[in-house]
Formats: structure tokens, C-alpha cells, sequence
């Protein structure tokens, strides 16, 4: 069965480290913080300029001043630190955050990702995003394997404009967990009850099948 | 040390010398440490054709949303700035000029615009639309995209305290864009919370110093909250 | 948080990993700021071939000079070299490679290179020895230089006081350019007068945030004065 | 008679204006300090991280980690700013300093300024003096008209290698207030009982002399 979104955002949070500093975005990776495994300690960078991001304040707690990059309030941990946005930023572009994971519409075999613009559509912008792609070493995406109308979101050459180019190796969907080297995406993992060939036959780009594609367990 | 002294009593004063089809850039990350006083200025004063330099453009109603409503920005640039009907329909219906910039290169322009630095390199946005038609080169095999500073005619400025020499310190993540804003402006107006005497502020600790200031003028903020999310108080 | 504790107990614990040939990256003015104990233990360990990008090379028997005692610097890139007459020595017996670099643009240097931004165009140094051999090109009708980041295998940092998880802030003007070489080594290393707690440090004021440092030691400094200027106490 | 280096310092504080922020180089321009006109108020930047640098320390007031660009120990005033060296120099590079005074070897008819390196002789380097050249509007350079052995350091062309290419716009000798525009010297001022025909025998770049030139009065 394919992944739920907690599911996803679990299976991503086993790849944190201790001592990992982390960029989530919105959506699905925000959900990770919640998985955070024992005995592992992360801190989360937010990227309009607070490192050490906690949980959503109490309603005494709510402080406008206080806010993430998803515009909503936030409390800070203690050892925290807060700086302006061109420093927040410096942290990103220069490749300090170990672990970014963000969602998209589409990834490639190239590693190629566009996940901000659909043409015809209303554009809000990038916001960050074209930043943490292009700054951080260590991306995960995460999004469904097939669009709702079945189209499949892993592909040879990315159709809609690009987040960032050549900048992913990992990408976890509600189907799969798959590495992108070499120009093919690579299966790594599958969810649960879900066979192999649904997996294949749900991307688009090319796929390198090992002899034995472990399950995830949850 | 009169000639530091840089109160003044009214926004009027404040932002005195704006004009139509001038360039302002305003410090904000959403409705975060927004320069809520002279946004509400310029509207007051009526000048149009505005380029305004600014991570978003507010909401229907508040921050720089409200400029929109009588058509005073002409152009905007921003990283992101999807949370305003009437922005759509003004981009829609190409009465107002929007230029995507992405959020990191944002900050860097506006930095690099106050320290004198015409132009660098990042690697963000090569390859997508927004490297189309700029300038690219390599540094150590990696593919990189030349990005030009940012000034501006005005910056106007959200800081939380300023002493009368226009040192200024930020409260918590109203920080955001303010810092480099008020180093890229010809003229920059920081409104305040508090104003406080010389030597109030610890000199290390000043995030803005007074010699990026022109104007410092004490405000009274509403600081509308965009996203209010709460947790339980724990039992 | 223990993956977040940046305390080791040592100098050898502390720069554990440099080797020969190796570029070290170091905080300071003059004498003010100055990684001491960093460079005492980099003298013990006796590693040569080094590397360093520091402002100055400190004088005879102190600060980085130390390290010329044993050859142990293959090459400086600093501003201002001159306070040192082994350094000159071994400069003129071609034993010690200069690369003179303009303040402004060795600070700048050190920042882009923590910032990952590999280039940037300055106006500093065009029409002089040090635009020679570089890109040159013109915005807005100024002639501007290409200059390229560094980064370095180690940064040697000192820091007034940090908190457990490299949160860092510094005393007066030894901060210099010690929050720029922090940002810019593979392996930061603060040491420090005072460790605290997590927390004790205002978030808002921290100069340099813990992501950058990898090593916290704590340490014992002489402060040496270069030039020791006074005047009289009032009556 | 040739200005003394209190005289030109003197002359020099006559330029500030109320609410300057000054950067005064090693020299003479540190003298210049002790001359700002009554009335007038002017804040010292050092570019080692300073702004608002005060007179030098007492005894019991002696802090090493409180030094000016000079390494020598100095107090900040009531109100002043600490910062890195990158931020100092984006206020230099910037533009944001309204005056620098710093000496010089030489200076030429197109405003280029040499002030750093004789070849052949030790290199100690430029410091942040090609920074402070580039990156100031306002810059006046104070230094003797000629050198001991007679030789004219005013030049149609420096002869040392640059610390900045033209970037001077006036210069202050012992001898006169000159101004540099259009490609020639323009004699402003003379020192107390200096005659123009001393002046303009010892500047060896072209130099354009008034009908009356003003004297200096001290």
C-alpha cells in the first residue's frame, strides 16, 4: 500500500543524524520533526533567519516576531540563534545545513527538480527553495510517485521549469525510496505491499532494479 | 552630537523627498517586521509608479498591500508573493510588473548593493528560469550565475529599538530582510518601537549602525500575525 | 543534545585531523583576537607546508609568527605583513610565498567563501598590482575586479564566550575577522575565554551561530598589546 | 612657509562637516582628530571594526581587545558600533563614509594615488588602504609637495606602482590645497607666505593656477 504522509515523514526522519542541522519545507517534510527517532537530536533551521526552530508556541507564547519561513508562529529552542536573512542564507548557499528536504512536482534522472512554477498557472514564486536546492549537499524530496490523474512525476527530462538543475540524489515517494546517479534512478526501498513492477511502471525515467528491493517497515 | 542626531517627529519628515517612480526598498518577511508606519505614509502621500524591493507584498489590506490599492507600485520584486488577490488581478492584467527573485539571492543583492559590491556569483537558479539570459561560468566545475546588487532611492526600515545616532537592533525573526535594506538605501528610515539614548545599546551588539541611517522615527505597530498556529499548554 | 556538543577537553583534540600542507584559515588584528593557543598547539604539532590566510602574521615570538620559527608556513595571504623580521627574512629568501591582499577583500573573500558564493566583482585594487591578471569588467561605467572566495581546511577562531553548541560572541574589536574565518573552514575550531550553557547567550546576539563550529576549547590568553597608546587620567 | 603636519591637519579639519563619518589614515590624518572645528561633530571610523573610536585609553582603562586600525589601544565613544571586519568594509566599500584622509607617495593629474610599495624596498603590504581609495567619494590625501631630495610627488603620472586608480580628487601638501579635475592640478589654496611660483615649480603634472589664489590663514 502506498505510503501516508506520516509515513513518508517517517521513513525520511530515519535518515537523520545526531547533531544534523536541517531544513524542512512545507508540507510533508514539516511532518518529520515529529519522527525525530530516540536518542537522535536535530535542529531545525528556518530559513528566514532562526536556527534551532521549536514547536508552535502556547497561545501566552505567541509572539509576532517569532515566526518561521512558513510565515507561521514558532518558539525558539534554547541555544537557539536568530540573524538576518542574507546570513540565514549565506548558512544555505554555502552548504553548512546537513539535511534539506523539501517537496516537488517533478524530479529527473538528471536530478533535475521543479517544484515552483506551472506554466498557465498563477506563479507565487520560489520563495527559498531555488536556494536550498542549489546550496545543500544532502536533499531529500519527497512527493507522490504519480500525479492524481496517474501521470508519473519521475521522469526522463523534467517537463515543467526547473527549481534547480542536477542538484538531487534522493527522492521518497509514497511508493519508493530511490537514488539518482548516473543519470537512472536507482530503487532502493519499496513501501510495503507494493510490488515492483507497480513501481517501475510509475516511472517514467529510467530504472535500475536491484535483484532485491527491500520493504520499508513501519 | 547634533549632527548625529537623526529623530525626527512625523513620518512626513520621514520619508520626505519620496517621489513618483522611485525605488524603495522595504524590509519584511511577511507580515514579520514590516515597516507598517511608512508603508501607511506612502499611501497617505500618493506616489505612484513605485518599484518596491521586498521579500512579499503583504496581504489585501495590510503591509504593502495596501499600495496596490490605488495603484502606486508599478514593479515589484520579490521571492514570493502569492498571498494577495488584488496583486494577482493588478499581474494579471499587467498593470503591475513582477520580478521573481529567489529568496537567498534576494538578501545577497540587497547586501551586496550596500557594500559596494556590483556583482557575484551563485549557483542558485542556474539552469531554470531564472539564469535565462544571465551571464554563467564556471568556478571549480560547478556551473554558477552572475547576479547584479540592488539599491534604492529610499529603504524603509522595521527595527525594534534605535538610539538617536540611528543605531538600530532587531527583536527576535523581525530581523529578516531589515539589516541589509537599511544598508542599500540613498536615504533610510528606520521606525522603531523605542527610541533610546547613545550608549543604551552595547556597541557589539548593534545589528544596524547609525551610519546607514538618515531617519529614525518612533512607531506605533499593529503586528498582524499572518499564520497564528498554537500548540496545548502543557497540563 | 549530545550531537550538538562542540566541547573537546584539548588543543590536540581540538585540531585533530590538520596536517601538512594543509591551508589554515586564522581570526585576528594585529595581536587583537588572535587564535593563541590554536597556534601554540599547531607549533607542537610541528605539521609544515601550512597555508595560512590571516591579516596579519603577528610578530617576532608571538601570534602566528611562531610559526615561522620552524618554517612551518609555506605561505601567507594577508593585508599587512610588516611587524615581523624573521617573516621578512624568510620572505626574501624566497623561503615564504606573500600574497598581499586588500583588507576589504580578504574579509570579503573569507565571507563569500562561507556563503558559497565563489566570486565577486569589487572596485578595490583595479589599475593596481593586486587587478593585474584578474577579469576586470565595468557596471554602471566603474571599472570593478573578479575576485574568488577561499575556503580553508581548518579556521582558527577566538571567540569571548561560547555556549556548548558553538554558539559564539566576541569582545570589543577582537572580533574582527574571526566571524568571517569562522564561516569558511571545513573544520571550525573556536577557542574561548568563558563556556557557558545553551541558552545563556541571547539568540538575537549571537555573531557566530553554532552550524559553523565544529570544536570548542576552552582557552588561556596572554593579550599581548602591539601598541600600548594611553593618555593621561583626567584630574 | 611650509605647513607644519599640525598645520595641515588643521587645514584638513576645516573640510568636516557636522555629522560626518571620517576614516583618518596613519600620520597626519590621525592629527586631524584634534582640530574638528567647534560646533562641528564628526564620528572616526577604523576599519578594523570601529565606529565612534574615542581617545586613547587611561591607564586603568587599557583593554587589548579595544585597538584601532593603528593597533593602538583606544576607547569608543557613547554610541558607537562594533562589528566584523567584512561588515567595516562594506561601510568603506560602500560608500557610506563621508570623508577619508589618508597620506600617499605620490598622486597624479588623473586622480591616481600611490601609497603603498616602492619596488625593490621591503612590502609590508596595502592594509585596507586600497579599500579606503575605491570605496570613498570624499578623499583628501595630505603629504609633503616633494620628497627631501626636491622631486615632485604631484605627477602627470605616478611612477610607483597604484593604490587606487583615480579615485583622488584633492590632495594637501605643506605647500598648497590642490585640486584634481579635467585631467590637471587646480591650485586652490597656498600655505601663509608660499608663492605660486614655488608651488607650481615643484608639481611636475600640469597645474592650472587662478588669478588670485587665497592664502591659507592659521
Amino acid at each position: 500500500m502506498a505510503l501516508s504522509r506520516e509515513q513518508m515523514a517517517q521513513r525520511v526522519a530515519r535518515e537523520l543524524k545526531d547533531g544534523y542541522y536541517v531544513n524542512l519545507g512545507i508540507g510533508i517534510p514539516t511532518l518529520v520533526a515529529n519522527y525525530v527517532p530516540d536518542g537522535i537530536e536535530v535542529m531545525l533551521q528556518s530559513e528566514n533567519g532562526l536556527l534551532g526552530m521549536g514547536q508552535f508556541p502556547t497561545e501566552d507564547e505567541v509572539d509576532a516576531d517569532m515566526i518561521n519561513a512558513g510565515k507561521q508562529t514558532v518558539t525558539a529552542i534554547t541555544g537557539a540563534s536568530i540573524f538576518s536573512s542574507a546570513d540565514s542564507f549565506a548558512m544555505i548557499r554555502g552548504g553548512h545545513v546537513d539535511l534539506t528536504v523539501l517537496g516537488a512536482f517533478e524530479v529527473d534522472t538528471q536530478g533535475n527538480i521543479a517544484s515552483w512554477m506551472v506554466p498557465g498557472k498563477l506563479i507565487k514564486g520560489m520563495g527559498g527553495a531555488m536556494d536550498l536546492v542549489a546550496g545543500a549537499d544532502n536533499i531529500i524530496v519527497t512527493m507522490t510517485h504519480a500525479s492524481k490523474h496517474g501521470e508519473s512525476k519521475l521522469l526522463s527530462e523534467c517537463s515543467l521549469p526547473l527549481t534547480g538543475a542536477g542538484c538531487i540524489k534522493r527522492v521518497l515517494t509514497d511508493l519508493a525510496f530511490i537514488e539518482i546517479k548516473e543519470g537512472k534512478f536507482w530503487l532502493l526501498e519499496r513501501a510495503p505491499g507494493v510490488s515492483v513492477e507497480e513501481i517501475v511502471e510509475k516511472t517514467a525515467g529510467e530504472i535500475v532494479v536491484p535483484e532485491h528491493v527491500p520493504e520499508m517497515a513501519f | 552630537m547634533s549632527g548625529f542626531d537623526k529623530v525626527v517627529d512625523s513620518y512626513e519628515e520621514a520619508l520626505a523627498g519620496l517621489d513618483n517612480n522611485m525605488t524603495v526598498l522595504a524590509g519584511g518577511f511577511g507580515l514579520c517586521g514590516i515597516p507598517e508606519g511608512c508603508i501607511a505614509q506612502i499611501k497617505r502621500m500618493g506616489v505612484r509608479g513605485l518599484t518596491v524591493v521586498s521579500n512579499n507584498c503583504g496581504v489585501d489590506g495590510f503591509g504593502l498591500g495596501v499600495l496596490l490599492e490605488d495603484k502606486q507600485i508599478s514593479k515589484m520584486v520579490s521571492s514570493y508573493v502569492g498571498e494577495n488577490a488584488l496583486f494577482e488581478k493588478q499581474m494579471m492584467e499587467g498593470e503591475l510588473e513582477v520580478e521573481l527573485t529567489p529568496q537567498g539571492t534576494l538578501a545577497e543583492k540587497l547586501r551586496a548593493g550596500g557594500a559596494g559590491i556590483p556583482a557575484f556569483y551563485t549557483a542558485t537558479g542556474f539552469g531554470t528560469p531564472i539564469g535565462e539570459g544571465k551571464e554563467s561560468r564556471q568556478f571549480d566545475g560547478r556551473d554558477y550565475i552572475l547576479e547584479e546588487s540592488i539599491t534604492g532611492d529610499f529603504a524603509i526600515v522595521k527595527g525594534w529599538k534605535a538610539d538617536r545616532y540611528g543605531n538600530v537592533i532587531y527583536r527576535h525573526t523581525a530581523q529578516n530582510f531589515n539589516p541589509m535594506v537599511a544598508t542599500a538605501g540613498k536615504i533610510t528610515v528606520v521606525e522603531v518601537e523605542e527610541i533610546v539614548e547613545p550608549g543604551e545599546l552595547d556597541p557589539s551588539q548593534i545589528q544596524t549602525p547609525g551610519i546607514y541611517v538618515n531617519r529614525v522615527v518612533l512607531g506605533n505597530f499593529e503586528k498582524r500575525i499572518e499564520q497564528r498556529t498554537v500548540r496545548q499548554a502543557d497540563a
